[in-house]
């Protein structure tokens, strides 16, 4: 993600550091070092050498680390999650959506995705630098970089990103959508919302914190606000509106299955998000460091405060609660994280434990449409709150440099927070309804009665969850 | 005294109680089954096996009711519970010889 | 923690080689490399930098790692294992108990937690260096550092610990505690018990190894088995006796309801625990492998002493206590892991899976308290035998330095480690004692009867764990 | 793993820079820095010190990390695959299996297994260079190297392979064998096929790459696919067909008791590969970055062949279906996750999806062998293609050097592999077939019928997976 | 012959198997069911959503004794199995035609 | 219409199911019991605690025919769920006054 390249501050003096070194030594070097010089190369060249960006291995080590815990974020983190919450019938089906999109996105990310998000820095879209992992593979025994990791890595990371956003989708049309559909619709999805979107925010494009081609869109999302949340938890809500709600929602009862999975899967996206935000320091510093704190405080205050809401307004918290409290609180920190301070961290948490409490409870309930697995709940509405908290609570003793960010300390980012806001809201409910509607007209966005009622189990995959006879 | 079992679809039991409630019946016992009949079952694919299940998941509800209601009992199930379709169930009717409340020992009549 | 600043032998060359280059590196710098001298710095100042503690990405990565295998010990770890080993109405009660107490004692941990446990070095009770996150967060775009790591780090690390040792409490009054008490009796716990001890042990309080206020009490605790294991363990036995057992033990069967989950629960502290005790080393270093290794052996060879003692004495070795042996292996060999070689991991494993099978059956039967899913048999018994232990195996190999540690190569540390036992034996018994007694009298520690019989689940979070139907 | 010491491009130049600075460092050291000074070295020292193996931190926080993945893939990963797959009656049988494995594994890998694997260099079978961890564990503060990482870490990275490969082989005789000739077995199998094999393929042995003892032997194997996969794979064939079917196969249904453990288990083993190939680099380094996307690649493209196949041939994608093709995919890979390019995973991936599917659907049918869960027709059929494949598409873009390697740019590696692989193949079907011709004539092979129908979990372990009442 | 079902609560199960045992009784099958009846249920809740849930988990038992013995049994049931509380069940008692024991194929008083 | 009660093993489940096929039973509900008899249960051990376990899983069947087709069924019954080993289980008859079908109200002989 571009816009973290500012890094801590210590780096800097590091990184001059070690170009005089580089530069003096090599004075040394050639007068003394008789036994090392069976390579003779000039000051010059080796100051060259200094320029060229070299694999800093602790760096590398936690973006490997943080992409295998964003993966393990889909499955069996996302999995399980939301697998608990459907009914039994449904489980396998659930399931299915998550692992086949692990596949799915990943093998379009390595054609032509990860060249559309970040090949180039045009204002739109990416361009063809990366396609068919051109420019990004080794050549000649040596990978090319990106900042202090390879580019194969940032390539890595990123893509773990683009299989985790539609599988968030997934449970707003939990228990009712076909299957062939399904793989349609987010082959589309990636390509037309998350690959755009994701170039605006973070290489160079209109949302780009910075860029010069709409200054007043340039965004600070950290590590997926707009790109992973709100696009997401905005396009779920289109889905629901646009599939219609379960069969026989109301006046059967539809509790979850398994709230042990639930539970379990909520603790493993807690762990992961730490590979999802820290990671986006894009290297292990005191930024990561930072963002690692202040999501994992904000985690633990949104569990915190929807289970107060629940204690307060119904007498007892529930798991479900605290669990879903944790990933509002999660959701909501996310585009913050690397730019403010942890115990920020906690009010943020706070307010988005209490906010997506609101609305999956009376939100929901007035307006009545069946967001089965509260995704518009949870990742609309947090990640809405937390772009434009960010805009609040973002400091430049966590950003660098010397320029007021945050509200609080008299900055005016918060401006172009509700912008890009807007833009990615607009963008991603123009772009679904649109997909929908034209999948809809063709090859039907819901399995027929009968298969709904059978479960999607047995309907779509031919296969039961639980046989424990 | 006639104890009424009835096989009927998971989805039906909302509508089945309500209609039941309706009628004035105050309790049943529901368990879960599987049943095996006209009904045709559904095959399942596991790597290289497929397997033809014919057991399909229903549940019974027995209700004990008194002799002169068990009649207008047995009409509700069948409309609650019909959806036309086969697979919707059978209702099996007994003669209790004797009923009793554990909590009160009360027989009979006053057990139900 | 600090007596593990001792870092393995390589590092020292390494640190004076760096200060070296730094300042030599500086002239030749100021000669030659013209392009590089934007920012003119003079070679004290230099050598100034040079002293300045200096971010070890590698070491960074392993410890923002760590932390979140440490999390993940707690839940889904811990969550999943205890969780299997209750009756099926009280599954959501235990998992609900390990989720809150991560939240809640996270929060906590931001606010004063850390600042009680490691602000400054007093005998008794750390200070308020770094209350609300003070001296922790970054500031001006630079974090703090503790050692090669930011102290943000050093933070979450410690606060993954202050999790975990209530949330392991948690077995010894399952499926029979009033929820609303465990959370006020693990604030207080937390507070009176754990910040305490944790400053004694591992920030220059009495019990820290080398103090100068009470130096017979200096323990050699590499990764908790003092803070940790005692405390939690011996705890919990209190509570055991004060919340007197479960309705119906004896007379009504309770086994576990879902062994599978106690096992892969097991699976995942077993995998988590790497974190725990090779994440002290503080670093990637040579000493983290060891302790990595002590780790991996302890547990393996405590998995196959539990399993031996049940195939000789009871005809099969079962599962349950396989897991049982290897979560005995993991305790006992905590205190000693980065201080004994990882070949005696074997021993100690073995011991500990021997005593705590004992603990847990002959022991447990004779005393008849309801310790319900043994934390004293496992974390107290094999936590002391694991202090002990540690006084016996220790070496100067691993802990460096000349001086003879452990009794075996003819040091006195066990001297010590029997000292410091017996003092955290007694701040557990007695602060655990007046806390239960105080909440006793006041708000209950007890469930209702009838909510027992019903289950936590639906009595205490109005949820049932699985709806199968 | 020493072929793969060949590290990306970069790290040579860096080298070579490193040790020109340290000599030159001291000069100016020597004279200007007088603070410095207490330790006087010459230059000569210094540049002795320049050639010994320095512990890179990033390196070893990765391989670190890389081994906590490889153990957390045999379980929870695989024994949750597993288990999901067997009828209720059996699945703690499973989980015991691999529990037991990973602990008994650990403990012979820490006596002699590591000795007898990488001791030495002989052609045949290491020596007694490790036996009881000596050689390999910190002496005076200081850990011996192995490249960039603590020989500690190394034999810990290995040893986790030691606990998978066997464990991977219980699924051909799952739910029918006994569980102490099981405990035998697996003794015998690691310490005459594994360390042997082990030591052929990557410690110089007759099948390494470039060896001098036999050099047409000398195969790519980058993450074990001949050590891996293959052996276990073919052992597991000659399993499935000496302890015969399961009573009742054909006339008995016997579908996966909890496919979402199954689909669970499926994602973690996904995750934890990233370990097991990337870790193979011993390194964070380009290379890891390339093998971890090219694994990720091919359990993407596995997935999505057998979802295909499946979605052609019988009108539905089933989700064991997908994660069986995912397993495939990441066996495949193996051999040339550090070797082929990213973008030649998928088409691997795409293969092993397809073939796998063939091998476990016709190939399985026709023979009518009981290999319960497709050891032979994942890791055996998957695995020989991962070795074949290797040859035809490892490139020296990856591999580095300038010669060609795979067939594709006209190398000539295809045939050691073929070699390789048939030796392999006959040194697990002797072996095998021997030691379970022994164990059946003296102990036996089969737990009894009647301890068959009443499962394994009550006549091997007595206890019961789940008890739901 | 007699059949005698008894719905009771979970955590009797242990005390009637004690007394029944004590009875002579040496043979019956228990089955998991949810019941319906005075007993109040329960509400769930989970995020927005509440649930009421009026099938109460109970267990079922069915004893087959020859028909001397019936009342014993009844009454022993009656006794351990009851706590005072609305929810301690019901018992139904009915005539049987004919009992087999499978291993033997001997009928009606030795089968049992 | 009399119906018939069976106690099985599970896995004699498809042996039963095939012999009852060819005897023409075209219906039957299977449920999932737990049996206490002459067959010892088992031990389980957990840690510390020994449970004997003497509730033995168990299927119950439960198949309505025609008075005339009683006795064939139990044969076939007794034969094909047999192993001559303590447990195979029972079977129970005894008379239905009436049987529904709910998919289309017909009534005894008709409704199976
Ligand atoms: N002869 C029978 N004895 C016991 N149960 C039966 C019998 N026939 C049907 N059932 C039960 O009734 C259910 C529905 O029967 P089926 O023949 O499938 O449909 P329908 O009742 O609509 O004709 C079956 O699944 C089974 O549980
Ligand atoms: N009419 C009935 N038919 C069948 N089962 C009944 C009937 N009434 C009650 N039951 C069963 O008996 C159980 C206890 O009944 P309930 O009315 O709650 O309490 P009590 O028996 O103490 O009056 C119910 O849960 C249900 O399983
Ligand atoms: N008196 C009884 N009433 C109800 N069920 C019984 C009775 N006796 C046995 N059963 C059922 O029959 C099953 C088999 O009985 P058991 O005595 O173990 O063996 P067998 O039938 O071979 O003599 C039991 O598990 C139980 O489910």
């Amino acid at each position: 993600m571009r816009e973290q390249k500012v890094r801590d501050g210590w780096r800097l003096p590091a990184r001059l550091l070690a170009a005089a070194l580089t530069a003096s030594a090599w004075f040394g070097a050639a007068a003394a070092a008789g036994a090392e010089s069976e390579t003779p190369q000039s000051a010059a060249l080796a100051a060259a050498e200094a320029d060229r960006p070299v694999l800093d291995s602790g760096d590398h080590a936690w973006i490997l680390t943080s992409s295998a815990l964003v993966l393990m974020m889909t499955a069996p983190g996302l999995a399980m999650f939301y697998s608990g919450l459907v009914r039994k019938k449904n489980v396998l089906g659930v399931i299915m959506q998550c692992i086949f999109l692990m596949a799915m996105m990943t093998v379009i990310w390595a054609l032509y995705g990860y060249s559309l998000a970040f090949g180039g820095s045009g204002p739109w879209i990416g361009n063809g630098e990366f396609l068919l992992m051109r420019n990004v593979q080794m050549s000649g025994g040596a990978a090319p970089m990106e900042g202090s990791i390879p580019r194969l890595t940032h390539m890595l990371f990123q893509g773990m990103f683009f299989i985790i956003t539609p599988a968030l989708i997934v449970g707003a049309f939990a228990e009712r959508m076909k299957f062939s559909t399904m793989v349609v619709f987010m082959i589309l999805w990636g390509t037309f919302v998350y690959c755009p979107l994701c170039h605006w925010v973070w290489d160079g494009g209109i949302l780009f914190d910075g860029n010069e081609y709409f200054p007043i869109g340039g965004a600070l999302d950290f590590a997926g606000g707009t790109v992973v949340h709100i696009s997401s938890g905005i396009s779920a809500l289109v889905c629901a509106l646009l599939i219609g709600p379960r069969l026989g929602l109301g006046s059967q009862p539809m509790p979850p299955h398994n709230l042990t999975y639930t539970a379990l899967g909520a603790a493993m996206l807690w762990v992961g998000w730490f590979g999802f935000n820290a990671g986006s320091a894009l290297g292990a510093s005191g930024l990561a460091a930072s963002a690692f704190a202040a999501t994992h405080f904000a985690a633990a205050s949104g569990g915190l405060a929807w289970s107060a809401c629940e204690w307060l307004l119904r007498g007892r918290p529930s798991l479900l609660g605290a669990c879903s409290g944790v990933v509002a609180g999660l959701v909501c920190i996310t585009p913050g994280s690397g730019l403010v301070q942890p115990i920020s961290g906690i009010f943020i948490g706070l307010a988005a434990g209490a906010a997506c409490f609101f609305a999956c409870t009376t939100l929901k309930a007035r307006f009545r449409y069946d967001d089965a697995l509260d995704v518009f709940g949870v990742h609309g509405v947090g990640g809405t709150l937390g772009a434009l908290l960010t805009g609040v609570f973002a400091t430049r003793h966590v950003k660098g440099g010397s320029a007021a960010v945050g509200l609080l300390e008299g900055g005016s980012a918060w401006i172009n927070q509700i912008v890009a806001t807007a833009i990615t809201w607009g963008l991603a409910i123009v772009v679904t309804f649109v997909l929908l509607r034209i999948l809809d007209a063709t090859i039907g966005l819901r399995v027929s009665q009968q298969e709904e009622i059978q479960g999607l189990d047995l309907s779509q995959h031919g296969e039961e969850g639980y046989i424990f006879i | 005294m006639k104890k009424i079992e009835a096989i009927i679809r998971h989805f039906k039991l909302e509508d089945v109680k309500s209609a039941l409630d309706e009628q004035g019946v105050r309790g049943m016992t529901v368990t879960e089954v599987r049943g095996f009949g006209r009904q045709k079952g559904h095959t399942e694919m596991y790597r290289g096996t497929e397997y033809t299940v014919d057991l399909v998941p229903k549940l019974k509800l027995e209700i004990v009711v008194a002799e002169s209601a068990a009649q207008g009992v047995i009409d509700t199930l069948v409309q609650a519970a019909r959806t036309g379709q086969v697979g919707d169930g059978k209702i099996f009717v007994s003669d209790l010889t004797q009923t009793v409340r554990i909590r009160t020992g009360e027989v009979d009549g006053d057990a139900i």
